[in-house]
């Protein structure tokens, strides 16, 4: 019996975050059933200082990073950084979702439960150093968002997002799971470390061949999750339907800690095997942004417009991934971080000025908003501004990192086709500044309430995360690069 | 006795064909002994007079479906629990403390079903049309305080 | 008969019914059949944990495999759900009557 | 003898697979899914997976399964028009392709594994104590995580199918 | 059972064939197949073969068991969904829920006293129950896991749908649940699925908790109690065959008191022969406990009002379930506890 398994005190501290939250989501599941009506309001409370304590522990485990469990957990700064973005993202997403609840007569206790449960599974796939973990905690985020996009289950949209997205998550993740069975089988082990040493040894040339196709079929579970190119179909659909604070985790959150997981799997575990799996990230990666941009264009519903807005972005990082380098690590950590808070913002601003039942959700519905509510329409130019790259935005660096890396990997094609296409992305960000501002304000604006409290938060978190970004990267651009050295 | 692994399922396999062969056989034989006679009466279904109303396809009644859900979830735990109980003895203190949390976990699942009334089935009459339990009484499950 | 049977007829199956469940999810319209396909498809990555598990002569294989059962089963909990709040709504179960949301 | 076996089973586990494929009435491709499953739970035996085998039976066949016909009988699911009128031409080019991509990777499994001998019933036993005592030394995290899981699932489950809020 | 046989094998024509047939098929296979795993005595050695009285002995042999029951829903469910008819398929659907509900228990009760023994497979949880406490209390499973007996006992009893369980089949609107469309065969065919799994669940029970075939007192007294036991059993039955009640029985019952007299002779003549002693000692112990479990399976179906459905299900969910979660920790904790 090898004794030495017992976890001992400094495992338990690693994987303090996911105690932390699932602790609450329990809690706050139970007291759901014994509270009356009135005490519903201080669950988000609870909510959040469940959050609050999670991020300081996270911080806190990067204190004595390393193995721990068996080396199943690994707790590095690539790791940390991952899980500090993640719960940021959740706690946006409660601010932005309280009013929403009440709007929509949802108010229950379920949905800061499935919140936690999601984040936990976030932050156990960001730190997970074992591929079994990995497909457990993508198991866990994805299952949880699942409920939440059908949350609201007599809107039939909902349904619709709900169920297109679980058909193909689960499909997706029959991909994943065959990937890993091959790994496996190659290899003789799941453990990351293991399988880099493995693919290192001069193996015979099949365990090549195989280690590639087992990479290309985790490709597809992954690609499917960060909604890059050829699995991109379900994001807008399902960005619509789902009630807009989900859409705005979903975009955020889980793809956040997609990015993460892909990179720890593809530069550690198939670092040796980069000229297998180079080809179709780095095709995948051209397809996603020109499907993200073009079809932009033409969108009226501001939800799909944005969806295919988050898709370019997905193209955007798998350019840095394609990139293969230290430094493209870091800048598609640091791009992932500016990403959440602009496209946090922006999904706010929606889910504020949709109303109750989503009515409003049309481009030409902002009409006017610039006159009606300068800040709101300030702030939301800001998201704009910051997703083209103007600089002084996070968008900027964010994009100026990731080029600098494609070109540092003499991807010039790829830097190019790149540049051109935020070029035309420019152009729908564009139109929309020009509506809020141009037009005279139609019924939509000018029956439209203050903001809440939660969503003003949100905003101005966001806009703020956003600005720091801008005018002083390094400090994030630091943390990214140390970190990324553990990774690559 | 036959200690080698595949001896040990060789039997096994003979059973289950001497079983399957009794069991076609009992369906077949009352299929070619009894006097086939058909007619009009013998063919409507057994309603003791009254002719079925409505289509055979009654519509469901959500509780069925909670109850297979719930069944599977703790299904679940039980198989983990085969493995644990069989290597309970090396695992001492510890291999407690393991389950305790797994099932502690998985109890507050089962109060929140219960809490949330799926389990009980207050009002099940058979005859009026389940879809949906349009019963009368409320059944608001949040007023219902824990037993 | 030969005793031994090569480990990669398991694989050729597994792969096999791989292909069915990919092919049934194509092609099939009912909501529930494609579940089905998707649950033949992890299936088939089971068999293929088992195999390699024998291959490895450990038992990590059968563990994973273990947890791909959990997982599935959570997940066609979590599925059968969504598609009876989509029947309550629409009491259809074709995949074609359920794309409201146009281009 | 092995090989005899898992020639029956895996054409059993490939004939009831294409029937779940090609069945119309959705009760009939849950039964033949079920036969997969009995014919898998028997493979695994022979590669020596007696306790996956058996909580293949329990957990599949007789939770997973059990749901989803009580969801089909409930849903009185009719059967299925059939499927989309593609023309012959389309469905013999569809077989064909899926014939042949399957060759192939059967081809590249057989080309690229390496050797190893074959698999011999007893070859290997996988014991439930085993299973077990791995399970709860080195795998001690996946387990407590999976508790989780079902909890999710549970809530999930219980906040889409519940009648009222 | 030939009367039903014979009688017409009427297949409405508003029924979908195949499952029509395929239910009772399903239910009876299921019941004959977990016979294969049960031991009915310890190891002999028969000339120069030692083998043991059972037909196989599987590692994994309670799971099996377990295995098998779980598949057994099917049959049920089949049978309501296959005859097209609203009451049985409401009647099929409920009697299958009702199997799912108790198989949890079931499922949780078994695992009890694996905890205490440690393995998967029925000679070797028999084996464990081998020995005695202080003497004469037998050690089996039974007095340290009480509890789990009682849960499993119950949860047979609705697994099998045997009364106060059988409430799908009773009701007067479902007139005999999902069985209304089957005739003649098929109607049997359920019945005799039943008693074989009524008589697998006896036996489990008796593997698991009553030590299989030891006897329950130390070895000098228990072989003289079959001789006993059929000579009393013979002696009643000349007695009676003396002064009949009914004119036939002048000759019936005396032979049936020679018979028995006959078999207690055996047992005195097999006290000298070792082998045959332990063959039959075995076997009587065993097939004594299993008779006695199965008295107490129709003495309950005669007393006991049946359930209502939604006490039964709520009596499955919120008593049993919990109750056979909470022994099980309170047992894991002892043997923490104990174990050195």
């Amino acid at each position: 019996m090898p004794a030495n398994f017992a976890p001992s005190a400094a495992d338990y501290l690693r994987i303090l975050p996911e105690i932390i939250m699932t602790v609450a989501g329990v809690l706050i599941m139970l007291l759901e059933g014994w509270l009356g009506e009135n005490k519903k309001r201080n669950l988000s409370v609870q909510t959040f200082v469940a959050f609050a304590a999670a991020l300081v522990s996270a911080v806190a485990a990067n204190g004595n990073p390393g193995l721990s469990f068996s080396n199943m957990l690994i707790v590095d700064g690539f790791a940390t950084f991952f899980r500090v973005l993640v719960i940021a993202v959740g706690i946006l997403s409660l601010f932005s979702a309280t009013q929403y609840l009440k709007r929509e007569h949802a108010e229950s206790s379920e949905y800061y439960a499935l919140l936690l449960f999601s984040v936990t599974g976030q932050c156990i796939m960001a730190t997970a150093n074992e591929l079994i973990m990995i497909f457990i905690g993508l198991e866990i985020s994805s299952i949880a968002t699942y409920v939440l996009a059908g949350y609201l289950r007599d809107d039939k949209r909902n349904n619709e997002a709900a169920l297109k997205y679980f058909l193909l998550g689960s499909f997706a993740t029959a991909f994943l799971l065959y990937g890993i069975a091959w790994i496996y089988g190659t290899t003789g082990s799941t453990n990351l470390s293991t399988i880099r040493i493995a693919l290192l040894t001069p193996g015979s040339e099949t365990n090549v061949i195989l280690a590639g196709t087992a990479a290309a079929l985790m490709f597809v579970g992954f690609a499917f999750k960060v909604s890059a190119a050829p699995f991109q179909i379900w994001a807008p659909d399902v960005y619509q339907g789902a009630p807009a604070p989900v859409t705005l985790f979903m975009s955020a959150g889980p793809k956040a800690a997609a990015f993460a997981v892909f990179l720890r799997v593809f530069m550690t575990a198939f670092g040796p095997i980069t000229s297998r799996w180079e080809p179709f990230v780095w095709s995948s990666a051209l397809l996603t942004m020109i499907i993200g941009n073009f079809a932009a264009l033409m969108q009226t519903n501001i939800k799909r417009l944005l969806a295919y807005s988050s898709i370019a972005n997905a193209g955007y990082v798998m350019v840095a991934i394609a990139a293969d380098s230290q430094i493209g690590v870091a800048a598609a950590m640091f791009y992932l971080a500016a990403y959440a808070f602009m496209n946090i913002g922006a999904f706010a601003v929606v889910t504020h000025f949709s109303r109750q039942g989503e009515k409003f959700v049309n481009v030409e519905d902002l009409a006017g908003l610039g006159w009606k509510q300068p800040v709101t329409a300030a702030l939301f130019s800001i998201f704009l501004l910051s997703l083209i790259g103007v600089p002084l935005t996070g968008g900027f660096f964010g994009k100026f990192y990731i080029f600098k890396a494609a070109l540092d990997a003499n991807l010039v094609w790829l830097t190019v086709l790149g540049l051109l296409n935020s070029a035309v992305a420019a152009y729908y960000y564009l139109r929309i500044l020009v509506v809020m501002y141009m037009k005279e304000p139609g019924e939509a604006t000018l029956s439209l309430q203050p903001v809440g409290v939660g969503i003003a938060a949100t905003l101005w978190i966001s806009a703020v995360g956003t600005l720091v970004l801008g005018i002083f990267p390094s400090v994030v651009l630091n943390f990214a690069t140390a970190s990324s050295a553990l990774v690559k | 006795m036959p200690t080698s692994y595949s001896d040990t399922y060789f039997p096994v396999l003979v059973q289950i064909v001497i079983a399957v062969i009794v069991a076609a056989a009992l369906v077949a034989i009352s299929f070619l002994l009894g006097k086939h006679v058909k007619n009009r009466v013998k063919d409507s279904p057994y309603e003791s007079g009254i002719a079925p109303t409505g289509s055979a396809r009654e519509r469901f009644s959500v509780k069925f479906y909670l109850v297979a859900i719930v069944f599977i979830l703790f299904d679940i735990e039980a198989v983990f629990l085969y493995p644990w109980a069989v290597v309970y003895r090396e695992l001492k203190l510890f291999g407690f403390g393991e389950m305790l949390v797994f099932v502690i976990l998985i109890l507050v699942g089962f109060f929140y079903v219960w809490k949330k009334g799926a389990l009980d089935w207050s009002h099940e009459a058979p005859g009026d049309s389940p879809y949906g339990d349009p019963d009368a009484a409320p059944q608001s499950s949040v007023t219902k305080n824990a037993a | 008969m030969p005793n031994a049977v090569p480990l990669s007829w398991y694989l050729i199956l597994s792969a096999i019914l791989f292909g069915l469940g990919v092919a049934g999810f194509i092609f099939r319209r009912n909501i529930i059949t494609v579940f089905m396909s998707i649950e033949l498809m992890l299936n088939a990555v089971n068999l293929t944990f088992v195999t390699f598990s024998y291959q490895f002569k450990q038992v990590d294989g059968h563990i994973y495999s273990f947890f791909v059962m959990v997982v599935a089963a959570a997940e066609a909990a979590v599925g059968l759900a969504i598609i009876l709040t989509v029947f309550k709504n629409r009491s259809t179960l074709m995949i074609d009557d359920v794309n409201s949301m146009k281009y | 003898m092995t090989a005899l076996i898992f020639l029956i089973f895996a054409c059993i586990a490939v004939f009831c697979g294409i029937s779940l494929v090609v069945q119309t009435h959705p009760i009939a491709s849950a039964l033949s899914l079920i036969g997969v499953m009995g014919s898998l739970a028997i493979l695994y035996l022979q590669l020596g997976g007696e306790f996956i085998a058996m909580a293949q039976i329990i957990v599949y066949a007789g939770a997973i399964m059990v749901l989803f016909v009580f969801v089909i009988m409930l849903l009185n699911a009719g059967a299925e028009t059939p499927t989309f009128q593609a023309s012959t031409f389309v469905k013999y080019l569809g077989i064909v392709l899926l014939v042949a991509f399957l060759g192939l990777i059967s081809f590249i499994i057989q080309a690229a594994l390496p050797k190893t001998e074959g698999v011999v019933f007893g070859g290997f036993q996988g014991t439930a104590a085993d299973v077990g005592r791995k399970l709860f030394t080195s795998y001690l995290l996946p387990f407590e995580v999976t508790s989780v899981l079902i909890l999710i699932a549970l809530v999930g489950a219980i906040v889409l199918a519940r009648k009222e809020i | 059972m030939v009367k039903l046989i014979t009688k017409e094998g009427l297949i409405p024509s508003h029924v979908n064939k195949l499952f029509y047939l395929m239910a009772p098929f399903v239910a009876v296979a299921l019941g004959l197949i977990s016979i294969a795993v049960i031991p009915f005595g310890p190891e002999i050695t028969i000339g120069p073969v030692t083998t043991w009285m059972q037909l196989t002995d599987l590692r994994i042999g309670i799971l099996f068991v377990i295995a098998v029951s779980s598949v057994g829903v099917y049959g049920v469910a089949l049978g309501g969904w296959a005859s097209n008819n609203k009451y049985s398929l409401l009647g099929g659907l409920r009697s299958s829920a009702q199997m799912i509900s108790y198989e949890l228990p079931l499922a949780l009760a078994v695992a009890a006293p694996l905890l205490l023994a440690n393995t998967l497979s029925f000679r070797d949880m028999v084996n464990y129950q081998s020995g005695y406490w202080l003497g004469f209390i037998p050690r089996w499973n039974l007095i340290p896991e009480i509890i789990a007996f009682i849960v499993f006992m119950i949860a047979g009893f609705a697994e099998t749908n045997r009364v106060p369980f059988d409430l799908p089949e009773a009701e007067n609107e479902l007139v005999a649940g999902f069985h209304t469309e089957y005739s003649s065969m098929n109607f049997a065919a359920f019945f005799m699925a039943e008693y074989s799994n009524m008589v697998t669940v006896t036996a489990v029970a008796t593997l698991l908790f009553l030590g299989g075939w030891q006897p329950p007192f130390p070895a000098p007294y228990s072989d003289v109690v079959p001789i006993l036991v059929f000579a009393l059993a013979g002696l009643i039955a000349v007695y009676h065959g003396l002064h009949p009640a009914r004119r036939m029985d002048k000759f019936t019952l005396p032979a049936t008191g020679l018979v028995f007299l006959g078999i207690a002779a055996i047992f005195g003549l097999s006290l000298f022969v070792p082998v045959l002693k332990t063959i039959l000692m075995a076997l009587f112990w065993f097939c004594g406990k299993i008779l006695i479990l199965l008295f107490v399976f129709i003495w309950v179906r005669a007393t006991l009002p049946r359930f209502r459905y939604d006490q039964l299900m709520r009596f499955a969910w919120i008593f049993l379930f919990p109750l056979a979660m909470l022994n099980l920790l309170a047992t894991s904790l002892i043997v923490a506890l104990t174990t050195k």
